[in-house]
C-alpha cells in the first residue's frame, strides 16, 4: 500500500510538472500572438471583394457555402449612366432596348428597370432574387461605367473563417477589410 | 416488482420509440425527395434549359422574328418559374429534413433516458485479453505507419513535377550556372574602392573615412591638384588604387583617360575604335546629355566603358583595348546615359530605348553574353546591386516601374509598376526598402517581403527628382530635386522631414560619407549637411566650375569632375 | 520456428502487395493527371446560359478588316489623352502634364509643361495651341508667348474635344452635355444642343463626346447615348445624321459609342469605339465600308481612343495604354 | 492563399476604391434625387466577445456538471445548448478547431494578424482541459455535440482498427498547420462535414460527407472527434496532465466492470492481471526494439513527408497556377483556365511567378520532412509506450482519451447519491 501511495504522488507530481510547463507554453503562446495583436489593435475583419480585380467569374454563384450565395450584385448610382441601352441589363445584341425577356442578360431577372425620364432609366438590383453570377457585372464592365459589382452582403454573409469563395476566386478579389469600412464600392461612397 | 410509475415509464418510452421511429421514415422520404429535386435541378437547370439556350441563338439570327420573342419569354418565364421553385423546395426540403431529424433524436434522447436496461458485462472480453488487445493496438500502429509509407511512396511516383519543366520560362542561358572566370574582388576590395558609379554597389554610400569637408576651388584652398581634360563628358570618375578613370566624347572621338590619384597626372588615353559592327554615324542627342554620359567601372584589373554610340569599350589597366562591341545604335531620345556596373565578373549593361530595350550580363573577360533579358521601357538609369541580406538583387528602373533581377541568371525576382515620365534617377536600397521616384510620377517606398516580393510601403508625389539618384540610410531618404531642393524623407512612411532650397539644381546624385550628405550642384556648389532628421549644414564648399557628374570617393580624398577640370581634393 | 517463419512470409507477402499497390496507384495518378491536364480546365461553374461570351463579339470577320498597322509613333506623355495635327503635319500630343510637339518619325520637337491635364487639344493654322483642360480652354504658344487661360465654362463642365477653324473654337462639353462656339478671345458665340432645341440634347453617360470640323462648312458631332454621328452648320443649324446601336460590325456597340471621330479629305469618317474597342472607315453617307481595326489590335483596358488622319490619308489613332500613337494605312478604293 | 489576402488588406495597398467619378451625372428635370447606394453592416464586433464569453462560460458549466455534479443529464442538455447556439446559431463558425490554422499563420507570419477572440478560442478549451479534461468535447464543441446525440448502437472497434486510425488526427494537424503556414488555406475549414447542416446548405460532398459521419456515429462513436479531428491531438496531450479529471468513481472502485461497457469512446482502462503472459526476456526484448526503433521512425517519416511534399504542394493555389502556367507555356496552350487567365490579366511577370511558387515549395520541402519526422516519432513513441507494462488495480479512465462525456457515471454502482440507480436496477 505505501509503495502504491508514494507510486502516485510520484505520479501526481510527475503530471503537475508536465501541466504547469504546458500551461507555461500556452502562456508564451498568448503572449506572442498578444505581441502582433498590439499592432492591429482591436482590428476585426470581415470578407470583401475588391471590384477592380474580380474577373466576373461566376464562382461567386456557386462556390459560397451558403445558398443562394452571400455574394450579391450592388449598383452604385454615382456612377450609372443612367442609359436606355445598358450594357448590364441587355443582351449584347439587343435591338430595341426594352424590358422584353429576350432581351434580359440577367438569368433570374434580379436587375429591375425603371423609366425616370426621357432618356433616363434607373437600374436596381432585387438582392433576393440575385444569385452573383456576375453576368450584368461583365457586361456593364465590358460596354458600360461598370457601376454594377460583386460586393459580399453582410447581412447573409456567415464571415466564415476561411471564405469558400476567397479559396476559389482566380483573381484573388476576396480579402478581408477591417469590419469599420467593410465595402468597397465604387464612385467612393459607403 | 413493477410499479405504475414504471408502467407509465414503459409506455412513455414505447411512444417515444415509436415516434422516432416515425420522424425517421419521414426523414427518409424528405431526403428522397430533396435528392431527387437536386438530381432534376442538376440534369436540367430551368435557367440552363438547352432548348432556351438554343431559341435565344435562333433569335439572334432572326431578330424580327415575332414568334419566336413570344416562344421565348414564355419558355423564360417557365424556366424561371421553376428555378425559384425548385429553390423554395430545397429550403422547404431542409427544414423540413431538419425538423424531423431533431425531432427523431429528441425522442431517441427520452428514450434513451427513460432506459432501465444496462450494459452487461457479462459480454465484455476477459481481463486477460487485455494482452491481446495491447497487441491489436500495436499492429494497428504499424499497419496505418505502412500505409502512410506506401501513400508516400505512391505520392512519389505521381507527383507533379511540372514545376520542374518551368525553367522553359525563362531564357535558355539563365539555366547554365555562371562561373567566373577570373578572381572577382573581394568585397572588402571593392568597399575600399569606387569602382563603378555611385560607390561600390552602385547605391550612393561611401565605406570612406577622412573625407575633406573644406575647399575652393577659386582660392586653391584644400584643392591637391587639377587636371584640364582634352575632351568634355558628363559621366562620372571612378577609382580603384591609385588610379582614377573617366570618359569623355563627343562626335569627333570617344575617349576613356587613366590619372595617377595622388599626383593627377594624366597616365593614359583609350581612343575607341575598331569597335565591330559599329557603323560610325552617330546618333541624335540631347546636348545635356552627350556621348559620354554613361560612368565606367572597373573590377580592378579591367576598365569598362560605354558610350552614346552604343560602343562597349574593355580597356587594361594601361589603357590597352582587350574586347569590343558594337550594341545597336541606341534609340533613346536625350542620349544613351546608363553606367555600368559588375557583379562576380559580370559586366551589367543596362541598354533601355524606346525600342529592343534590354540588359545583359556580358564575360568581362571576353564580351561575350552570359545572359540578356529584355525590358520593358526606355530609361537612363543605373543598375545598382544589392546584397538584401537574403539574396543579392540587381535593381533596375525603367519609365513604368522597377523590376529586380538575380544577378546571376536574370531572372526576375519581383516587379512594381511604380514610376512613369521619363526614368533617370538610379534606384536606392536601405534596411529591406528600395526606393525609386521619377520626375512627373512619384517616389515610392518598396518593402521587401517574406515571400520574395515587395509592398509598397508609401509613395510620395509632391517634389521629385529628374536627374540625381536617390540615397538612403535605414532611417532617410535624400532626393534632390528639379525644383533645386533637397528633400528628406523618413525611410519607413514617406513624411517629410525637411526641404532645402539651394542657389541652382543638383544633376549629380548625393553621396553619403561618415554620415555626411554631399550634394553638389550644377554651379560645382558642394552642399555638406548631415544625414540627420533636421536639416543641419556642415560646410559649403564652391568648386569655382560648373559641374554635373557625380563626384568619386576615397580614403581622404574626394575626386571631383567640373565641366573641364577633374579635382583632387584632400591631403 | 515453423510457424514464425510462416507467419514472416505471410507478412512479407502483404507488405509487398501493398508496395506494389502503392507504385500502381502512383502511376495511376501520373497518368489521370497528364489527362486531366490537357482537357476542359473550367469545370464545375455554372452552365452555358451564364457565360457571357464577350470574346465572341471581338471577333471580326477578316473579310471586313481593311486596314493594316504600320510602325507606332512613341506618345512620350504621360497619360496621354488628346491628338491633334498642327499645320506642318506633326503630332500634338497632350497628357496629364504637358503637350509633346512629335514628328512623325518620332523625335520630339517640343515640350511644353501644363498647368493642367491635357483632355483635347487642337492646333491653328499658325502653331497655336488649344488645349482642353478639364473645365476651359488654354491657349499655349511654342515661341515662347505666355500662355493664356480662357475662363471656365462652368462647375459641371468636362470638355472632350476641341476644334479650330477661322476665327472659331468649337468645344464639346459632355458634362454640360452641349457644344460651345467660342471667338479667338475666348467668348461665347452660340451653343449647340441644348435640351430645348426639340430634339432632347445630346445623350452622354460617360465622359466621350467628340466632334470634328467637315469639309464643307459642317461640324460632326457624335451623340453617343444615340449611337449617331450629327452634322450642324457652323452656326448651329441641326443638318442630317446617321448611325445605329448594335454589337454587329455596322453598329455602334454598347451603352455610348462611338467615343471618338474623324473626317478624311473624301468626307468619309473615321470612329472609334471602347467596349469592343474597334476602329471603323464609314461613307460619307454613313455605310460600313470595314474595320480598320478590331479589338485584337488593343488592350483590353483602353477607354476611347483620340482619332487623327493626316495628310497621307493614314488614321492615326492615340492608344493611351501603350503611350503610343498607332498608324494605320487603309487598303480600300475610297472614292466610290 | 488566406494568408496573402490578409497580407494584401495589410499593406494598405487596395485601401479604398477609386476616387470619386468626376462625371457629372445627367441633370434630371423631374426632380429626380439618386438613391444611395445601401450596404448592410456586418455583425458587430463586440458579439464576438459575446461569443467567447459563451464559450467561456459553457466550459466553466460543463465542468462543474462533469466534474461537481456528475450529471449526465446535465452534460446531454449542455450538449444540446451547443447544437443550437454554436452550431446553429452561429452557424459552426467560431470554431476552436478551426482557429489552429489561424494561430498557425500567425505565427509564421508577422503580417498575419489575428484578433484577441480567436486567440482566447483557441487557448480556452486548451486550459480547461489542462485543469479538468476534454470538457470542451464533451458538450460545447458543436462538431462533437451533434455526433453525440447521435450514438446509439456503439460497438467496439477492433484494436487494429482503432490503432490504425488513431494516427489519422496527428497527421491532419500537421497537414491544417502545415496548409496554414505556407499559405495554402485553412483546409481544416474547407473539409468540416458538420458546417453544411449548421447552415442549411452547402457543396454536395460535404451534405454528403456530414451525412456518412452523422450515420456512421450511430454505430462507431463520434468518428470525427476520435479519428480526424486535429484538435483532439492537442486537447488529448493537455488531458493527460489534467488536475481534476472527471473520475468514474467519486469513491473506491469495486471493480464491477458496468463502466468499462458503458463507455461507447473505449476510454475506460480495465485493471490488468498481476503480472504480464509473456516472460520478461520477451517483454524487454520488445521494449527494446521498440526503442530502437523510434530514430528509424523518424528518419523514415521524414524521408516519406519529403517525397509528400510535391503532392502537399499542389493544393497551394500559387504552386498550382504556377504549374498550369508552365504547362501552357510549354504545350502553347491558348485555352486558359479562369486563374491563369486572370493572372495573365494582370500582367506580372511569368517568372515572378514561378520564383514566389519555387519559395512555397521550398517550404512545403521543409515543412513536409518535418511533419513526416514527428508523424514517425509520434508512431514509435506509442510503440515503446506499448511495450511498457503498467499495472492497474482498479479501473481508472485514459485521460487523454475521454471526451468527459459522463455516461459512465450513470452505471457506477458506487457512492451516487442516494444509492439508488445502477446497483438497485442492476439487482433487478
Amino acid at each position: 500500500m505505501k509503495t502504491l501511495n508514494q507510486n502516485l504522488t510520484r505520479r501526481e507530481f510527475l503530471r503537475g510538472i508536465g501541466r504547469y510547463s504546458l500551461l507555461g507554453l500556452l502562456g508564451w503562446l498568448g503572449l506572442t500572438l498578444g505581441r502582433g495583436l498590439r499592432r492591429g489593435k482591436g482590428t476585426e475583419y470581415v470578407w470583401q471583394i475588391d471590384p477592380e480585380k474580380c474577373t466576373q467569374c461566376g464562382r461567386c454563384a456557386t462556390a459560397c457555402v451558403l445558398s443562394p450565395s452571400a455574394v450579391k450584385c450592388v449598383h452604385a448610382y454615382v456612377v450609372c449612366g443612367y442609359c436606355n441601352l445598358c450594357g448590364g441589363y441587355h443582351q449584347p445584341n439587343t435591338k430595341t432596348p426594352d424590358t422584353a425577356a429576350e432581351n434580359q442578360l440577367c438569368p433570374t431577372a434580379a436587375l429591375r428597370r425603371r423609366f425616370i425620364e426621357e432618356p433616363y432609366y434607373q437600374y436596381d438590383v432585387d438582392e433576393a432574387l440575385c444569385i452573383g453570377c456576375a453576368k450584368c457585372v461583365k457586361g456593364c464592365g465590358s460596354f458600360g461605367n461598370g457601376s454594377l459589382f460583386l460586393q459580399v452582403r453582410h447581412d447573409r454573409c456567415a464571415n466564415c473563417n476561411e471564405c469558400a469563395i476567397a479559396a476559389q476566386c482566380p483573381g484573388e478579389a476576396f480579402a478581408r477589410v477591417r469590419r469599420s469600412r467593410p465595402y468597397r464600392l465604387r464612385g467612393g461612397v459607403a | 416488482m413493477e410499479t405504475d410509475r414504471d408502467k407509465t415509464t414503459q409506455v412513455v418510452r414505447s411512444a417515444a420509440l415509436a415516434g422516432a421511429g416515425v420522424s425517421g421514415v419521414f426523414c427518409l422520404v424528405v431526403s428522397v425527395l430533396l435528392l431527387v429535386n437536386i438530381l432534376q435541378l442538376k440534369l436540367n437547370d430551368p435557367l440552363n434549359a438547352p432548348s432556351l439556350v438554343a431559341l435565344r441563338a435562333q433569335y439572334a439570327g432572326q431578330p424580327s422574328d415575332e414568334s419566336l420573342k413570344v416562344q421565348i419569354r414564355a419558355l423564360d418565364l417557365m424556366a424561371r418559374r421553376a428555378f425559384f421553385a425548385s429553390q423554395q423546395q430545397l429550403r422547404l426540403g431542409g427544414f423540413l429534413l431538419l425538423g424531423g431529424a431533431g425531432v427523431g433524436i429528441s425522442l431517441l434522447i427520452l428514450a434513451g433516458l427513460l432506459a432501465t436496461a444496462h450494459p452487461d458485462p457479462r459480454h465484455l472480453p476477459p481481463l486477460e485479453a487485455i494482452w491481446a488487445r495491447r497487441a491489436g493496438l500495436r499492429r494497428g500502429l504499424k499497419l496505418a505507419a505502412g500505409a502512410l509509407l506506401a501513400l508516400a511512396l505512391a505520392a512519389w511516383i505521381g507527383a507533379d513535377r511540372d514545376l520542374g519543366r518551368y525553367q522553359v520560362m525563362t531564357p535558355a542561358s539563365a539555366r547554365a550556372k555562371w562561373v567566373p572566370a577570373i578572381p572577382v574582388p573581394s568585397p572588402a576590395e571593392r568597399l575600399k574602392n569606387w569602382p563603378n558609379f555611385r560607390g561600390p554597389d552602385g547605391n550612393g554610400v561611401s565605406p570612406a573615412r577622412n573625407i575633406p569637408t573644406r575647399w575652393n576651388g577659386k582660392t586653391g584652398e584644400g584643392i591637391k591638384w587639377k587636371l584640364t581634360l582634352p575632351r568634355a563628358g558628363f559621366s562620372s570618375p571612378i577609382v580603384w588604387g591609385k588610379r582614377i578613370f573617366l570618359t569623355a566624347g563627343d562626335g569627333a572621338a570617344r575617349e576613356i583617360y587613366g590619372v595617377d590619384a595622388d599626383r593627377g597626372t594624366l597616365l593614359w588615353t583609350a581612343v575607341v575604335t575598331n569597335v565591330p559592327g559599329a557603323p560610325g554615324e552617330l546618333p541624335e542627342v540631347a546636348e545635356s546629355t552627350g556621348l559620354a554620359a554613361s560612368t565606367p567601372a572597373t573590377d580592378g584589373e579591367r576598365v569598362y566603358a560605354v558610350f552614346g554610340t552604343g560602343e562597349l569599350f574593355c580597356t587594361d589597366w594601361e589603357g590597352r583595348p582587350v574586347w569590343s562591341r558594337f550594341l545597336g545604335k541606341p534609340e533613346n531620345h536625350y542620349g544613351h546615359s546608363s553606367s555600368l556596373l559588375v557583379v562576380d565578373g559580370l559586366l551589367i549593361v543596362q541598354f533601355d530605348g524606346t525600342s529592343r530595350a534590354r540588359v545583359l550580363a556580358l564575360d568581362s573577360r571576353t564580351g561575350r553574353t552570359v545572359w540578356e533579358r529584355e525590358r520593358p521601357a526606355v530609361s537612363w538609369a543605373s543598375p545598382i546591386c544589392v546584397d538584401t541580406g537574403r539574396r543579392k538583387e540587381l535593381i533596375l528602373c525603367d519609365s513604368v516601374g522597377v523590376e529586380s533581377y538575380n544577378p546571376a541568371n536574370g531572372v526576375t525576382w519581383w516587379r512594381q509598376d511604380c514610376l512613369g515620365g521619363e526614368a533617370a534617377p538610379s534606384a536606392a536600397y536601405a534596411g529591406g526598402l528600395v526606393f525609386v521616384a521619377s520626375d512627373f510620377a512619384r517616389a515610392s517606398g518598396l518593402r521587401l517581403t517574406g515571400t520574395g516580393g515587395v509592398e509598397v510601403a508609401w509613395q510620395w508625389e509632391e517634389a521629385l527628382p529628374d536627374t540625381a539618384s536617390l540615397l538612403a540610410t535605414s532611417q532617410l531618404v535624400f532626393m534632390a530635386t528639379r525644383d533645386r531642393a533637397v528633400v528628406c524623407l523618413k525611410a519607413k512612411d514617406g513624411v517629410r522631414l525637411w526641404q532645402q532650397e539651394f542657389a541652382s539644381q543638383c544633376y549629380a546624385s548625393p553621396i553619403l560619407a561618415e554620415n555626411r550628405v554631399y550634394a553638389l550642384d550644377r554651379d560645382g556648389v558642394m552642399h555638406i549637411f548631415e544625414a540627420a532628421e533636421e536639416y543641419k549644414p556642415v560646410a559649403t564648399c564652391p568648386l569655382g566650375e560648373n559641374a554635373g557628374a557625380t563626384p568619386a570617393f576615397a580614403e581622404g580624398r574626394i575626386y571631383i569632375r567640373g565641366l573641364r577640370n577633374l579635382y583632387g581634393i584632400g591631403e | 520456428m515453423d510457424m514464425n517463419r510462416k507467419e514472416q512470409i505471410r507478412w512479407g507477402a502483404i507488405w509487398l502487395t501493398v508496395a506494389v499497390v502503392a507504385v500502381a496507384a502512383g502511376l495511376l495518378i501520373r497518368a489521370r493527371r497528364q489527362a486531366a491536364l490537357t482537357t476542359d480546365p473550367r469545370t464545375g461553374e455554372l452552365g452555358g446560359a451564364f457565360r457571357l461570351d464577350v470574346s465572341a463579339l471581338n471577333r471580326i470577320d477578316p473579310g471586313l478588316v481593311i486596314g493594316a498597322e504600320k510602325e507606332p509613333i512613341p506618345a512620350l506623355v504621360e497619360s496621354p489623352h488628346a491628338l491633334a495635327l498642327d499645320a506642318a503635319g506633326r503630332l500634338i500630343v497632350g497628357g496629364e502634364n504637358e503637350i509633346a510637339v512629335i514628328e512623325t518619325n518620332g523625335v520630339v520637337r517640343t515640350r511644353l509643361p501644363m498647368p493642367f491635364a491635357v483632355r483635347c487639344v487642337a492646333a491653328d493654322e499658325d502653331g497655336t495651341l488649344y488645349a482642353g483642360h478639364v473645365d476651359h480652354v488654354g491657349i499655349y504658344r511654342t515661341n515662347g508667348v505666355p500662355a493664356v487661360q480662357w475662363p471656365s465654362l462652368g462647375t459641371n463642365t468636362v470638355l472632350t474635344s476641341i476644334a479650330v477653324a477661322g476665327d472659331n473654337v468649337w468645344v464639346a462639353d459632355a458634362g454640360q452635355r452641349r457644344v460651345w462656339r467660342l471667338d479667338k478671345q475666348g467668348r461665347v458665340l452660340s451653343r449647340i444642343g441644348d435640351k430645348d432645341d426639340g430634339k432632347g440634347g445630346f445623350i452622354i453617360p460617360s465622359p466621350h463626346f467628340d466632334l470634328a470640323l467637315g469639309s464643307v462648312d459642317e461640324l460632326w458631332v457624335v451623340d453617343p447615348g444615340r449611337h449617331m454621328v450629327i452634322s450642324f452648320g457652323r452656326d448651329g443649324a441641326r443638318r442630317s445624321a446617321w448611325g445605329r446601336g448594335g454589337a454587329d460590325p455596322e453598329g455602334f456597340s454598347g451603352c455610348c459609342n462611338p467615343t471618338d471621330i474623324a473626317i478624311r479629305t473624301d468626307g468619309s469618317f473615321v470612329t472609334s469605339e471602347k467596349g469592343l474597342v474597334r476602329v471603323k472607315l464609314y461613307t460619307p453617307a454613313g455605310a460600313l465600308m470595314g474595320v480598320v481595326a478590331g479589338p485584337d489590335k488593343f488592350d483590353a483596358e483602353v477607354r476611347g481612343l483620340d482619332l487623327v488622319v493626316d495628310g497621307q490619308g493614314r488614321i492615326l489613332v492615340l492608344d493611351p495604354v501603350r503611350v503610343q500613337v498607332r498608324v494605320f494605312e487603309v487598303n480600300v478604293q475610297t472614292n466610290k | 492563399m488566406g494568408l496573402f489576402l490578409y497580407l494584401f488588406c495589410l499593406s494598405g495597398l487596395v485601401q479604398g476604391a477609386e476616387p470619386p467619378s468626376r462625371f457629372p451625372k445627367p441633370e434630371f428635370e423631374t426632380g429626380y434625387v439618386q438613391p444611395l447606394t445601401q450596404c448592410p453592416a456586418p455583425r458587430a464586433a463586440y458579439l464576438e466577445w459575446v461569443d467567447v464569453g459563451v464559450l467561456a462560460g459553457a466550459l466553466a458549466l460543463t465542468a462543474w456538471l462533469a466534474i461537481r455534479k456528475r450529471s449526465r443529464r446535465g452534460i446531454l442538455a449542455m450538449t444540446v445548448f451547443s447544437i443550437l447556439y454554436f452550431g446553429f446559431f452561429r452557424r459552426g463558425c467560431i470554431c476552436p478547431v478551426g482557429s489552429i490554422q489561424n494561430v498557425a499563420a500567425s505565427l509564421s507570419s508577422t503580417s498575419f494578424l489575428l484578433p484577441w477572440t480567436v486567440v482566447l478560442l483557441f487557448l480556452l478549451p486548451l486550459v480547461f482541459a489542462l485543469f479538468f479534461g476534454r470538457v470542451f468535447c464533451a458538450a460545447v464543441c458543436p462538431l462533437g455535440a451533434i455526433q453525440d446525440v447521435m450514438i446509439r448502437r456503439p460497438v467496439r472497434l477492433p484494436r487494429v482498427v482503432s490503432g490504425a486510425l488513431g494516427l489519422i488526427p496527428y497527421l491532419a494537424l500537421g497537414l491544417a498547420i502545415l496548409y496554414a503556414v505556407t499559405g495554402a488555406g485553412f483546409v481544416v475549414c474547407r473539409h468540416d462535414p458538420f458546417v453544411g447542416f449548421f447552415r442549411l446548405g452547402g457543396t454536395v460532398t460535404m451534405l454528403v460527407s456530414g451525412a456518412v459521419f452523422l450515420l456512421l456515429g450511430i454505430f462507431v462513436a463520434r468518428p470525427y472527434c476520435r479519428f480526424l479531428c486535429p484538435y483532439s491531438v492537442l486537447l488529448n496531450w493537455a488531458a493527460r496532465f489534467a488536475a481534476r479529471p472527471v473520475t468514474i468513481t467519486p469513491d473506491e472502485c469495486v471493480n464491477c466492470r458496468l463502466c468499462e461497457a458503458s463507455c461507447p469512446f473505449d476510454c475506460i482502462l480495465p485493471t490488468t492481471p498481476d503480472r504480464p503472459p509473456e516472460t520478461r526476456p520477451v517483454a524487454r526484448r520488445r521494449l527494446g526494439w521498440a526503442v530502437a526503433l523510434v530514430p528509424a521512425a523518424v528518419m523514415l517519416g521524414a524521408v516519406a513527408g519529403f517525397a509528400m511534399h510535391t503532392v502537399f504542394a499542389a493544393g497551394h493555389p500559387v504552386v498550382r497556377l504556377a504549374g498550369r502556367i508552365a504547362l501552357e507555356e510549354r504545350l502553347q496552350m491558348r485555352e486558359y483556365t479562369l486563374e491563369s487567365e486572370a493572372f495573365r490579366g494582370t500582367g506580372q511577370p511569368l517568372a515572378q511567378l514561378d520564383a514566389e511558387a519555387r519559395a512555397i515549395l521550398a517550404r512545403f520541402r521543409i515543412g513536409s520532412t518535418v511533419m513526416g519526422g514527428v508523424l514517425g516519432l509520434v508512431v514509435g513513441g506509442q510503440l515503446v509506450g506499448l511495450a511498457l507494462w503498467s499495472r492497474r488495480k482498479t479501473y481508472e479512465i485514459d485521460n487523454g482519451n475521454c471526451l468527459s462525456c459522463g455516461r459512465c457515471f450513470e452505471y457506477c454502482p458506487v457512492g451516487r447519491p442516494g444509492g439508488k440507480g445502477a446497483g438497485q436496477d442492476h439487482g433487478n
